[in-house]
C-alpha cells in the first residue's frame, strides 16, 4: 500500500464523513440560513475531500479531479448565498435564540419604497 | 409466474411504469396547465427510463471502448436504445418547450392556468 | 447600473485581458482533458483562444498582473489561510451539528470593506461563506451582509475584524 | 364520331355557352339555347340508329352508349318536349335574373337524360342520372325560396334513391364482374337468391323516387311548385319518366325471373295506385295551380307505374302510352299555369278569375290538356285509361281497378277547378289589363296541344315505337293484336269499337263547353254575399268573391281523416329526431383536451383487452 | 367521477404495461440475431468510435440525428413564433433585477469555462458519454446563467442566427459531401484514424461540433426567447 | 481499500438520505433547494467514488457536467425564488 | 436517376438553415426559398416517379449502412405516389399563402414558411422512411411544426387549439415510443422490412399489444374516432391553407404510417376488421357531427375526419381494388379538401368567429371563389362526374366486391348526411342574402392560381380518371406485395 492510498483513503473517509456531518447539518438545523451555514461548509469541504481522495488513488486523473474540487469549492458558496439572498428577500422564517438582529433589513425596506 | 417474483424485474420496470401513470394521472386530471406539462414531462421520463431499461445487461457496462476494455463487446449494454433515447430526450425537450411557450401565451390571454377558465373552444 | 460590458478598453488593456484568459482557459483545458496529447492541446490552445477572444470584453476579471511573484505569493498565502480557515469552520459545523442542544445564536451583521473591484469582493465573500460560522448574504456597494451562526458583536467594526480582515489583508495586496 | 356522342357534346357545350352567352346578349342567348335544344333533336331524330354501341374507354370503367327500341321511345318524349318547352321557356324567362343559370341547367338536364336514356352501362347511367338530378336540384332552388327545405328535401330523397341505385349498381359488378346493363339482364337469372331480391328492391326505389311513388314522393310536390314553371313542364313530363323507363327495364327483365316478382308487382302497383288516390285528394284540396297540377302530376305518374309494374302486354302498353300522353298534355297545362304566373304575377285560384277572355288561346290549350287528362274521349288519356282498366280486369286486379277508378273520378273535380279557377268566373278589374301570353309560349302550348288531339284520335301512331320497346325485351308482339288501327281488342276478343265511341263523347262534351263559354261571354254575373255558388260555402265579408273560392269544402271534409295523416309530416319529425340524435354525438367533442386523452385511454384499453380476439 | 375513471383506466394500463415488459424481462439478452452487435463490431472496427452510442448517433442513425436537431430547431422556431411579439423595446431586460455582485462576478469567471466544458463534450463526443446536445446544453446554460444574473445582458440575435445556421448547414453539407462523392448521404468521407484519439471517426466529430454548435445556439435562442417574455 | 470506499458510500448514502428527509419536509423552497443542492455535491463525489470503483475515467465528465448543472440549477431556483423573473 | 430520394429530407433542410441567413440579406427570400424547395420537391418527385415506373423501386441508403444497420428510405409506386401528392399540395399551399397579411412581416413570415417546409418535409419523410424510430422522429418533426403552425396567429384561442393538439401528440408519442421499443426488444432491429421478414418470430401477444399501441399513437395523426378531439380546433384555429395542409399532407402520411404497419410489417389479417370498424366508427361520428356544426372550418374539419375515416375503411378491405380506392379517396380528397379550405377561407375572411352564416350571398361578391367552392362540394359529396364519384365508385366496388353490402349501405346514407350539409353551405352562398356590412376580402392572384389549379384537376380528373388510375394501379400493387417490399430493402446491391 503506498503512500497515495493510505492518504488517500484517509481523504475519503475524511470527507464522506463532513458530507453526512453536512447533511445532518441541514436536518437538524432550526431555519433556511443555519441549513445553508452547515450545507456549504460541511458538504463542500466533504465534497472536496472525498474527490481529493480518489485523486489521490488515482494519480493519473489528477488534472480533472483538480478541476472538479475547484469547481465545487468556487460554486458551492456562491450558491449557497444565492439562495441565502433570495430566502431573505422572500422573508424566509429566521431562527432568533434572543432579540431580532437583522442588519440586512435596511437594504430591503429601501428596495420596497423605490419600488 | 416466476417473471413477477424477480426483484430487479419489478424495481426497474415497475419505477418507470409508476412514473408514466403518475405523470399521465397529472396530465389527465390536473387542472394547472403547468401541472399538466410537468405530466406530460415525468410520463417522458418514464419511458425514457424504460427504453433504458430495456438495453441494460445484466453486470454490463457502458458501450464505450477505452483501453482496456476493448474486448469486453459482450458484456456492454445494447447502445442502440441509448441512443434513441437521447434522440427521444432532445425531442421530449423540445415538445416541452413550445408546450411551456403554449402555455405562456395562454396565461398572457386569460390570466389564468386554469384549463377549466380556458374554454374559448368548448361547445 | 451599468456593468463593464460598456466601458471603453484600450488596446493594450484587451490584450492583456485576452492573453490572461487564455491562459486561464488553457489550464482549465488541460483539465478537462487530462492529457497532453498533442491532438488535445492543439484543439485546446485554438478553442481556448477562440472563446478568450470573443469574451475579451466581459469574461475577464484580470489581466496579465496577476501573474506578478508577489501576487502570485500572496495568491498562495490566501490558499494557505482560507483552507486553514475552512477546516477550522467545518470543525466548528461539526461541534453545533452534533451537539444536542443546537449551540446557536443566529443574527444578521453588516461591516465595510475597504476592496473595490468587484470580483475581489466576490472572492471574499466566498472565502467568508466558506469559514466558520458566516453566510454573506449581499453585498451593496461596499457594505457587506453577512448572517453569522454565533453572533457575538452587532458592532461593523469588530464584526469586519472578527470576520474577514484576515481574507481582507491578503485580498488589497493581489487586486 | 358517333352521333351520340355528338349530340351530348353539342347539349354539355352547348349548355356552357349559353350560361356564357349572357354577357353578349340576351337575344343571343335565347338563340343559343333554342338552337342547342333543336339541333340535337334534328341529329336524333335523323342520326341515331337502333341497337348500335359506342365505347368511351376510360381503362378502368369504359362507358357503352347505344340506343335501343326503349330508350328511342322515351327520347321522343324528351327531345320533343325539350324543344316545345324550350321555346315557352324563352317566353317566360324574358326579362328574369339568374338567366344563364337556369338555362344551363335546362340544358344540362335534358342533355343528362338523353344521355341516361342512351346509357348501356350502369356508370354512365349513373352519371347522368346524377347529372339530371343535379341540375334539376338547382332549378329547383333556382327562386331562391325556402332553398335549405324543399332543395335540400328533394336532393335528400334523389339522393336516397340514387344512392339505393349505386348500391345495387355495384353490388352488380361484384357479381358479373361487368357493369353492362345486359349483362346485368344476363347474369341475373344465375345469382343467389337474396341479391335477386335485393338488385331488383334497390333499383326499383331509386326509379321510384323520381316517379314519386309513395312514400317516396314527398320532395315532388314542393319541388315541381318551386321551380320555373316552363321547367316543371319538363319535371313531370320527362324527369319524372326516367324514373318510369327505368322501371319498365326492371320489370319487364328482372323480375320476370324472379320467383318473387309477382309480390313485388303487386306491392309496386298498389303503392303507385294508393299514390294516385292520395294525391288526387290532394290535388283537390289546393288552391294554389301550382301545387294542384304538382299533386295531380304524382297521381297521373300513379297509373302509369300500375300499368308497368302488373307487367302484361296490355298494362304495359298502357303505361307507357300514358306516360307520352301525361308527357304531352301535363306539360301543356304546366305551360299555361306558368303563361298566368307570367302575365298575372300569381297563381292562386282564389285571386284569378275569368281570364277566358283575356287569354283565349290559353284557355283553349288548358280546355284540350285538362280533356286528356281527365280521361274523357276522344282525346289520349281516355285511351291510356281504358287501356289500363282493361288490363286490370284482365289480370284480376279488381281492387285496384276500383281505387283507380275512384281516382280517375275524383280528378274530374280539380280540372274542374283550374278552368274554373282561372279562366270562368266574373271578370275582375284588377286583372282588366291582363292580355294573352307572348306567341312564343302560346305557340308551343298549342302544338301539344294539337299532339293530345292527334293522339287522341290515332294512338296507332306510337303504338308502334311502344310495341318495339316491348318486343325487344321480350314481351310478346302485340301490334295488331291487341291494338289495331284505333281498334283495341278486349278480353274477349272482340274489338271495340272505340272510335266511334269517342267521337260521340266528344260532340256532348264540346256541346257543354261551348254552352258554358257562350254563357259565360254573355252574361257576367256579379254575386252577392248571399250567393251560394261557393259550393254551399257562405262567404264571409273580406273575402274576395269568386268561384273558386272554398271549392269542393263538403267533399274534402269527407275525405279530411284519410288526408290528415301526412306522411311527410312523418318523415320530417324523423329527420328532426336524426338531427337530434348528431347533436348527442356532437356534444361528445366537448373541447376539453383532457375528456380527449380520457376517451384515448379508455380506447386504448378497448384495443388491449380486446386484441386478442380482435386480431384472432 | 373523472379520477375514478382516470385511476380505473391507468390502473388497467399499468398492469398491462407491467405484464409486457415482465414479460419482455431486464437485463437479459432479448434477441439473438439484432442489430446491436453489427453496431458494436461496426463501431470499433470500421469507424473506430470508441464510444458506440455516438457511433450509432452520429454515423449509424445519423439520419435521426439530423431529425432530432431540426426537431430543435423547429421548437425554437415555433417558440419564436408563438411568443411573438412586434420588436423588442429598446432597454428590454431578461430579469427584473440583477443578481447580487457575488453571483454576477462569480458567474462572469464562470462563463467562459462553461462554454469550454461545453465544448470540450462536444469535441469529445466520440470518445466520452458527451456529445453534440450534452455539450450544446451546457453552453446554453452558460449563457442561461448570464441571462439570470445580469439584467441587461444581451445575447446578438444575429450572431445566435449565424451560428445555428451555419452549424446546420454544415451538418447538412457533410451529408451531402457524403452523397456526392461516396454515394451515400453522410457517409464518412475522412480518414477514422486510431481508436481512442481526439481524431478519429471520420466526421463524426465534425458532425457533433456542428450539432454541438447549433444545440447551444438554439437553446440559448429559446432560453432568450422565454426570458424576454414579460410585459 | 475496498472497505474504506463501501463505508464511504455508505456514509453518502445515509447522507443523500437525510437531505432527501429535509427535501421531503421543506417546509420553504429554498429548503428543498439547499437540500437538492447538497444531493447534487454527494452525487458528485458519489459519481467521482463510483468511476474509481469501476476504474472508468469518463464518468468524471458526467461528474463535472452534473455539478456545473447542479450549480446553475440552483442560481436558476434562487433567482426565481426573489422573484426576478 | 434524376435525383436521390435523400434530397426531399436534406434539401429542404438545407434551406430551412440557410433561409435565417438569406433573411439578413433579402427579406423577401424567407418566403422565396421555400417556395423553391417545395417546387423542386415536386419536380424532383416526378421525375422520380418517372424513373421507378421503368426501373422498379428505389431504395437509398444512409451513410453508406445498408439495412438493417443503417437507415434506409423507400421510394417505391406507392410512397412515390404520396410524395408527389404531398409536395403537390406543399408548393400549392404555400402558393395560396405567398401574399397573406402576416406573411408579409419579416418574423411573423419567415416562421410560417420554414414551418410550413419543414412540414411537408416531416410527412414525406414519414413516407420515405424505411425505419420505425426515424419515422418517429419525422412524426415529431410533423407535430412541432404543426404547433407551431396552429399558433401561428396570435389570437387567442389558437394557442388554445395548439396546446389540445400537443397534449394529445405527447401522449400520442410516448405510446409510439413503447411500441418501438417492444419491437426492438423482440426482434432487435428497426428497420421496417427486417422487421417484417422477422416478425413470424415475434411473440403473440407482444406483437398484439404493440400494434395496439401504434395505433393509439398514429392514430391520434390519422385524426381516428375517439383521439381526434382535437382536430376540429386545430382546423378552425390555424390559419386557412394550414387546414389543408393538415388534411391533405398530415393525415395522409399518418394513415401511410398506420397502413405500412398493417400491411407490411405485422402479419395477422385481423387488423384489416379493425381498420374497417375503426373507419367505419371514425366515418359516422364525424359525419354527423359535421351536420350539426355552425363554424365552416370546423364543419370543413368534421368532413376531412369522415373521409379519413373512408380512407381506412377502404384499406380495411384489404383488396388491391381496396387500396386502389383508398388511394384514390386519398388524392381526391387532398385536392378537394384543400381546395374547399382554401375558398371556404376567403368566403368568410374577415369574421371573427368563421360562422357558416357568415358565407351568406357571398356568391355575387366573390364569384369566382364560390364557384371554385362549390365544384369543391360537389366533387366531395361525389356527384359525377366530378372527381369524387370516381373514388366513391371505387370504395363501393371494392366493398360489395368482398360482399360487405351493409359496409356499403351505411358508406351510402352517411353519404347523404355529408351532401346534406355541404349543400346548406353552398345554398347559403347563392340564395342568401349577405347581412354584414363589411367588405369581403378579394383573394389575391396567387391564392387564385393555386386555387383555380385545384379546381382544374378536379374537373380534369372527374371527366377523365384515368390520367392517375394507372398509377394508383401501381402504387396498390406495390403495397400489396410485402415480399418484395421486404426483398428490395434486405437485399440490396449498392
Ligand atoms: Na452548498
Ligand atoms: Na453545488
Amino acid at each position: 500500500m503506498s503512500i497515495l492510498e493510505i492518504l488517500g483513503g484517509i481523504s475519503l473517509v475524511i470527507g464522506s464523513i463532513f458530507l453526512f456531518l453536512g447533511s445532518l447539518g441541514i436536518y437538524r438545523m432550526p431555519d433556511v440560513f443555519n441549513r445553508l451555514q452547515a450545507g456549504t461548509k460541511a458538504s463542500t469541504l466533504g465534497a472536496m475531500a472525498t474527490i481529493l481522495g480518489v485523486g489521490l488513488l488515482a494519480p493519473g486523473w489528477i488534472l480533472k479531479i483538480i478541476i472538479i474540487i475547484l469547481f465545487i469549492g468556487y460554486s458551492n458558496p456562491i450558491s449557497s448565498h444565492a439562495l441565502a439572498r433570495a430566502m431573505h428577500k422572500r422573508k424566509a422564517f429566521m431562527y432568533f435564540k434572543g432579540e431580532e438582529i437583522d442588519a440586512y433589513k435596511e437594504i430591503e425596506e429601501k428596495d420596497n419604497t423605490e419600488k | 409466474m416466476e417473471k413477477y417474483l424477480n426483484i430487479l424485474n419489478i424495481a426497474i420496470y415497475g419505477s418507470a411504469v409508476l412514473l408514466m401513470l403518475i405523470g399521465l394521472y397529472g396530465a389527465l386530471t390536473k387542472k394547472s396547465l403547468i401541472k399538466i406539462v410537468l405530466g406530460l414531462s415525468i410520463l417522458d421520463s418514464g419511458v425514457h427510463l424504460l427504453m433504458i431499461a430495456i438495453g441494460y445487461l445484466k453486470d454490463g457496462t457502458a458501450p464505450i471502448f477505452s483501453p482496456g476494455n476493448e474486448d469486453k463487446m459482450n458484456i456492454m449494454v445494447d447502445p442502440i436504445p441509448q441512443a434513441l433515447v437521447l434522440t427521444a430526450i432532445v425531442i421530449g425537450f423540445g415538445v416541452t418547450a413550445v408546450a411551456l411557450s403554449l402555455v405562456i401565451r395562454l396565461y398572457r390571454h386569460h390570466n389564468t392556468l386554469r384549463i377549466d377558465e380556458i374554454k374559448k373552444l368548448k361547445w | 447600473m451599468k456593468s463593464d460590458y460598456f466601458k471603453k478598453l484600450s488596446f493594450g488593456t484587451k490584450m492583456s485581458r485576452f492573453f490572461m484568459n487564455w491562459i486561464f482557459l488553457m489550464m482549465v483545458w488541460l483539465g478537462f482533458t487530462n492529457s497532453f496529447a498533442p491532438q488535445e492541446l492543439l484543439v485546446g490552445v485554438f478553442l481556448t483562444a477562440l472563446i478568450s477572444f470573443l469574451g475579451i470584453r466581459l469574461f475577464t476579471c484580470c489581466d496579465l498582473s496577476l501573474l506578478h511573484p508577489v501576487r502570485l505569493f500572496n495568491i498562495l498565502k490566501f490558499i494557505v489561510v482560507f483552507l486553514i480557515a475552512l477546516i477550522k469552520s467545518n470543525l466548528d459545523v461539526a461541534r453545533r451539528v452534533l451537539s444536542p442542544s443546537l449551540p446557536i445564536n443566529p443574527g444578521i451583521v453588516k461591516f465595510k470593506t475597504k476592496l473595490t473591484k468587484n470580483f475581489a469582493k466576490m472572492v471574499l465573500a466566498n472565502s467568508i461563506t466558506l469559514t466558520p460560522g458566516t453566510l454573506t448574504i449581499d453585498i451593496v456597494d461596499d457594505t457587506f451582509y453577512i448572517h453569522w451562526i454565533d453572533t457575538l458583536t452587532t458592532n461593523p467594526e469588530e464584526a469586519f475584524k472578527e470576520i474577514a480582515e484576515q481574507f481582507e489583508e491578503i485580498l488589497l495586496k493581489i487586486f | 364520331m358517333d352521333i351520340i356522342i355528338l349530340i351530348l357534346i353539342v347539349f354539355f357545350a352547348g349548355a356552357i355557352l349559353t350560361a356564357f352567352s349572357g354577357k353578349i346578349s340576351t337575344l343571343v342567348q335565347d338563340i343559343l339555347f333554342l338552337v342547342t335544344l333543336i339541333v340535337p333533336a334534328i341529329l336524333f331524330f335523323t342520326g341515331v340508329e337502333m341497337n348500335t354501341e359506342t365505347v368511351i374507354s376510360f381503362n378502368k370503367t369504359p362507358l357503352t352508349l347505344g340506343m335501343t327500341p326503349l330508350s328511342y321511345y322515351f327520347a321522343l318524349i324528351v327531345m320533343g318536349l325539350a324543344v316545345l318547352a324550350g321555346a315557352y321557356t324563352i317566353g317566360q324567362m324574358n326579362g328574369k335574373k339568374r338567366k344563364g343559370y337556369f338555362y344551363l341547367n335546362y340544358i344540362l338536364s335534358i342533355g343528362a337524360m338523353f344521355g341516361i336514356l342512351m346509357s348501356k352501362d350502369l356508370v354512365s347511367f349513373f352519371i347522368f342520372w346524377e347529372i339530371m338530378t343535379w341540375a334539376s336540384y338547382l332549378i329547383v332552388i333556382y327562386n331562391g325560396k325556402n332553398v335549405q327545405k324543399i332543395g335540400i328535401k328533394y336532393f335528400v330523397m334523389s339522393a336516397i334513391g340514387a344512392y339505393a341505385m349505386l348500391m345495387a349498381i355495384v353490388i352488380t359488378h361484384s357479381l358479373t364482374g361487368s357493369f353492362l346493363i345486359s349483362d346485368l339482364i344476363s347474369g341475373f337469372g344465375s345469382w343467389n337468391h337474396g341479391m335477386q331480391i335485393l338488385i331488383p328492391v334497390l333499383l326499383l326505389v331509386g326509379f321510384g323516387v323520381k316517379a314519386a311513388i309513395m312514400p317516396l314522393h314527398i320532395w315532388a310536390p314542393d319541388a315541381y311548385s318551386n321551380s320555373p314553371m316552363s321547367y316543371t313542364a319538363i319535371f313531370s313530363g320527362a324527369l319524372s319518366k326516367m324514373g318510369v323507363y327505368g322501371m319498365v327495364i326492371v320489370f319487364l327483365t328482372l323480375l320476370t325471373k324472379v320467383p318473387e316478382g309477382a309480390l313485388i308487382r303487386d306491392i309496386v302497383a298498389w303503392l303507385a295506385a294508393i299514390t294516385a288516390a292520395i294525391s288526387t285528394l290532394y290535388a283537390i284540396k289546393q288552391d294554389d295551380a301550382k301545387r294542384l297540377l304538382a299533386y295531380s302530376s304524382i297521381g297521373q305518374l300513379g297509373y302509369i307505374v300500375i300499368g308497368v309494374a302488373i307487367g302484361t302486354p296490355m298494362s304495359m302498353l298502357a303505361g307507357l302510352f300514358l306516360a307520352f300522353m301525361h308527357g304531352v298534355f301535363k306539360s301543356t297545362l304546366f305551360m299555361v299555369v306558368g303563361a298566368i304566373e307570367k302575365q298575372t304575377g300569381t297563381t292562386d285560384f282564389r285571386e284569378i278569375t275569368g281570364l277566358i277572355r283575356k287569354m283565349p288561346w290559353t284557355f283553349l290549350a288548358a280546355l284540350i290538356s285538362i280533356i286528356a287528362l281527365a280521361g274523357i274521349p276522344p282525346l289520349g288519356g281516355f285511351v291510356g285509361k281504358w287501356m289500363l282498366y282493361e288490363s286490370l280486369i284482365q289480370s284480376d286486379h279488381f281492387m285496384l281497378v276500383t281505387l283507380v277508378f275512384f281516382s280517375s273520378t275524383a280528378a274530374f273535380l280539380y280540372c274542374y277547378k283550374i278552368l274554373f279557377g282561372f279562366f270562368l268566373g266574373q271578370e275582375e278589374k284588377e286583372w282588366s289589363h291582363v292580355k294573352e301570353a307572348p306567341a312564343i309560349m302560346v305557340v308551343p302550348m298549342l302544338i301539344l296541344s294539337i299532339i293530345s288531339v292527334v293522339l287522341g284520335t290515332f294512338p296507332q301512331l306510337i303504338m308502334k315505337p311502344i310495341n318495339a320497346a316491348m318486343t325487344f325485351y321480350g314481351m310478346p308482339d302485340t301490334y295488331g293484336i291487341l291494338w289495331k288501327e284505333s281498334m283495341l281488342f278486349n278480353k274477349w276478343g272482340n274489338d271495340i269499337a272505340l272510335t266511334p265511341i269517342m267521337y260521340g263523347i266528344m260532340a256532348v262534351f264540346i256541346v257543354v263547353a261551348i254552352f258554358l263559354f257562350v254563357k259565360n261571354r254573355t252574361r257576367t254575373r256579379y254575386v252577392t254575399t248571399k250567393d251560394i255558388s261557393s259550393s254551399g260555402e257562405i262567404p264571409k265579408e273580406h273575402e274576395n268573391l269568386t268561384f273558386s273560392r272554398g271549392f269542393f269544402q263538403p267533399f274534402l271534409r269527407a275525405v279530411e281523416p284519410v288526408m290528415r295523416k301526412q306522411i311527410d309530416k312523418y318523415m320530417l319529425s324523423f329527420a328532426q329526431g336524426v338531427e337530434d340524435l348528431f347533436e348527442f354525438t356532437r356534444r361528445i367533442y366537448n373541447g376539453n383536451g383532457q375528456s380527449y386523452a380520457i376517451y384515448a385511454m379508455i380506447f386504448l384499453i378497448i384495443l388491449l383487452v380486446l386484441g386478442k380476439n380482435l386480431f384472432g | 367521477m373523472k379520477k375514478v375513471i382516470v385511476l380505473i383506466s391507468l390502473g388497467i394500463l399499468g398492469f398491462y404495461l407491467i405484464d409486457i415488459f415482465l414479460g419482455i424481462g431486464f437485463g437479459v439478452p432479448h434477441f439473438t440475431n439484432g442489430v446491436k452487435d453489427l453496431y458494436l463490431s461496426n463501431s470499433k472496427d470500421t469507424l473506430k468510435v470508441s464510444n458506440v452510442v455516438t457511433a450509432i448517433v452520429v454515423n449509424f442513425r445519423g439520419f435521426d440525428t439530423l431529425g432530432e436537431v431540426t426537431v430543435l430547431f423547429l421548437a425554437s422556431t415555433a417558440l419564436g413564433g408563438i411568443l411573438y411579439k412586434k420588436r423588442h423595446h429598446v432597454g428590454e431586460r431578461s430579469v427584473l433585477f440583477p443578481a447580487s455582485q457575488v453571483v454576477m462576478s462569480g458567474a462572469k469567471l464562470l462563463f467562459p469555462s462553461i462554454v469550454l466544458l461545453g465544448a470540450y463534450v462536444f469535441i469529445h463526443g466520440h470518445l466520452s458519454p458527451g456529445g453534440g446536445f450534452q455539450g450544446g446544453t451546457i453552453i446554453a446554460t452558460g449563457f442561461l446563467l448570464m441571462l439570470l444574473t445580469y439584467r441587461n445582458y444581451s445575447v446578438s440575435h444575429n450572431r445566435l442566427v449565424y451560428f445555428e445556421s451555419l452549424a446546420g448547414i454544415l451538418f447538412v453539407s457533410i451529408g451531402l459531401v457524403g452523397y456526392f462523392s461516396k454515394g451515400s448521404f453522410l457517409e464518412n468521407v475522412l480518414p477514422v484514424g486510431n481508436m481512442n484519439e481526439l481524431f478519429s471517426g471520420g466526421v463524426i466529430g465534425i458532425i457533433y461540433i456542428a450539432v454541438g454548435f447549433k444545440v447551444a445556439a438554439e437553446l440559448t435562442g429559446i432560453i432568450y426567447t422565454v426570458l424576454h417574455e414579460k410585459d | 481499500m475496498n472497505y474504506i470506499i463501501y463505508f464511504s458510500l455508505t456514509v453518502m448514502i445515509l447522507a443523500l438520505i437525510l437531505a432527501a428527509i429535509r427535501f421531503y419536509k421543506g417546509p420553504s423552497a429554498g429548503d428543498r433547494t439547499l437540500a437538492l443542492d447538497t444531493m447534487t455535491t454527494i452525487g458528485v463525489s458519489g459519481i467521482v467514488l463510483l468511476s474509481y470503483m469501476y476504474n472508468r475515467y469518463i464518468y468524471l465528465d458526467v461528474a463535472l457536467v452534473y455539478g456545473v448543472l447542479g450549480f446553475i440549477g440552483v442560481i436558476v431556483i434562487a433567482r426565481y425564488l426573489e422573484k426576478a423573473l | 436517376m434524376v435525383g436521390s430520394p435523400v434530397l426531399f429530407v436534406a434539401i429542404p433542410l438545407l434551406a430551412a438553415f440557410i433561409i435565417p441567413l438569406a433573411g439578413m440579406m433579402w427579406k423577401n427570400s424567407v418566403r422565396v426559398i421555400p417556395g423553391l424547395v417545395l417546387a423542386f420537391m415536386f419536380f424532383l418527385s416526378i421525375s422520380l416517379m418517372g424513373y421507378v415506373n421503368e426501373h422498379g423501386t428505389i431504395v437509398e441508403v444512409l451513410a453508406g449502412w445498408k439495412p438493417p444497420i443503417g437507415i434506409n428510405l423507400v421510394f417505391s409506386p406507392f410512397t412515390g405516389f404520396l410524395t408527389t401528392l404531398m409536395t403537390f399540395l406543399g408548393f400549392i399551399v404555400w402558393l395560396y399563402s405567398y401574399k397573406f397579411k402576416r406573411n408579409v412581416d419579416f418574423e411573423p413570415s419567415m416562421k410560417y414558411f420554414m414551418l410550413l417546409m419543414l412540414l411537408v418535409t416531416g410527412s414525406v419523410g414519414i413516407v420515405l422512411t424505411g425505419d420505425i424510430f426515424n419515422m418517429f422522429v419525422f412524426i415529431e418533426i410533423v407535430s412541432i411544426s404543426g404547433y407551431g403552425l396552429t399558433s401561428f396567429y396570435t389570437r387567442r384561442d389558437s394557442a388554445e387549439a395548439a396546446f389540445k393538439f400537443l397534449f394529445m401528440g405527447a401522449i400520442a408519442s410516448t405510446f409510439l415510443l413503447i411500441a418501438i421499443m417492444i419491437i426492438y426488444s423482440q426482434l432487435g432491429t428497426l428497420n421496417i422490412a427486417d422487421i417484417a421478414d422477422k416478425m413470424p418470430m415475434m411473440n403473440h401477444k407482444l406483437k398484439v399489444l404493440s400494434l395496439v399501441f401504434f395505433i393509439l399513437a398514429i392514430g391520434v395523426e390519422a385524426e381516428i374516432f375517439p383521439l381526434n378531439g382535437w382536430a376540429p380546433d386545430v382546423y378552425t384555429e390555424a390559419p386557412g391553407p394550414i387546414g389543408a395542409a393538415f388534411a391533405g399532407i398530415v393525415v395522409k402520411a399518418a394513415i401511410y404510417a398506420s397502413v405500412r404497419l398493417v400491411y407490411t410489417m405485422y402479419d395477422f389479417s385481423g387488423a384489416f376488421d379493425l381498420f374497417i370498424i375503426i373507419g367505419l366508427i371514425t366515418f359516422i361520428m364525424a359525419e354527423t357531427t359535421a351536420l350539426r356544426q355552425d363554424q365552416l372550418k370546423r364543419m370543413l374539419a368534421y368532413s376531412s375526419i369522415g373521409q379519413m375515416g373512408l380512407v381506412m375503411i377502404a384499406f380495411g378491405i384489404g383488396t388491391k381494388e381496396g387500396v386502389y380506392a383508398a388511394l384514390f379517396l386519398m388524392f381526391n380528397h387532398a385536392i378537394i379538401k384543400s381546395l374547399l379550405f382554401f375558398s371556404g377561407s376567403y368566403l368568410v375572411f374577415n369574421k371573427k368567429n368563421k360562422y357558416i352564416k357568415h358565407v351568406n350571398g357571398m356568391g355575387k361578391y366573390l364569384p369566382i371563389t364560390s364557384v371554385l367552392f362549390t365544384i369543391g362540394a360537389f366533387a366531395i359529396i361525389g356527384l359525377p362526374p366530378f372527381a369524387g364519384f370516381w373514388s366513391k365508385l371505387a370504395i363501393l366496388t371494392a366493398a360489395a366486391d368482398n360482399k360487405m353490402v351493409v359496409l356499403i349501405a351505411v358508406i351510402l346514407i352517411i353519404s347523404i348526411l355529408e351532401a346534406v350539409y355541404y349543400l346548406r353551405v353552398v345554398n347559403r352562398i347563392y340564395f342568401y342574402d349577405k347581412k354584414e356590412k363589411t367588405e369581403p376580402k378579394k383573394p389575391s392572384i396567387n391564392a387564385l392560381v393555386a386555387m383555380i389549379s385545384l379546381g382544374i384537376i378536379v374537373l380534369v380528373i372527374g371527366f377523365y380518371p384515368d390520367l392517375i388510375s394507372g398509377i394508383l394501379d401501381r402504387a396498390a400493387a406495390d403495397l400489396m406485395d410485402k415480399g418484395n417490399y421486404i426483398k428490395d430493402v434486405l437485399t440490396l446491391n449498392k
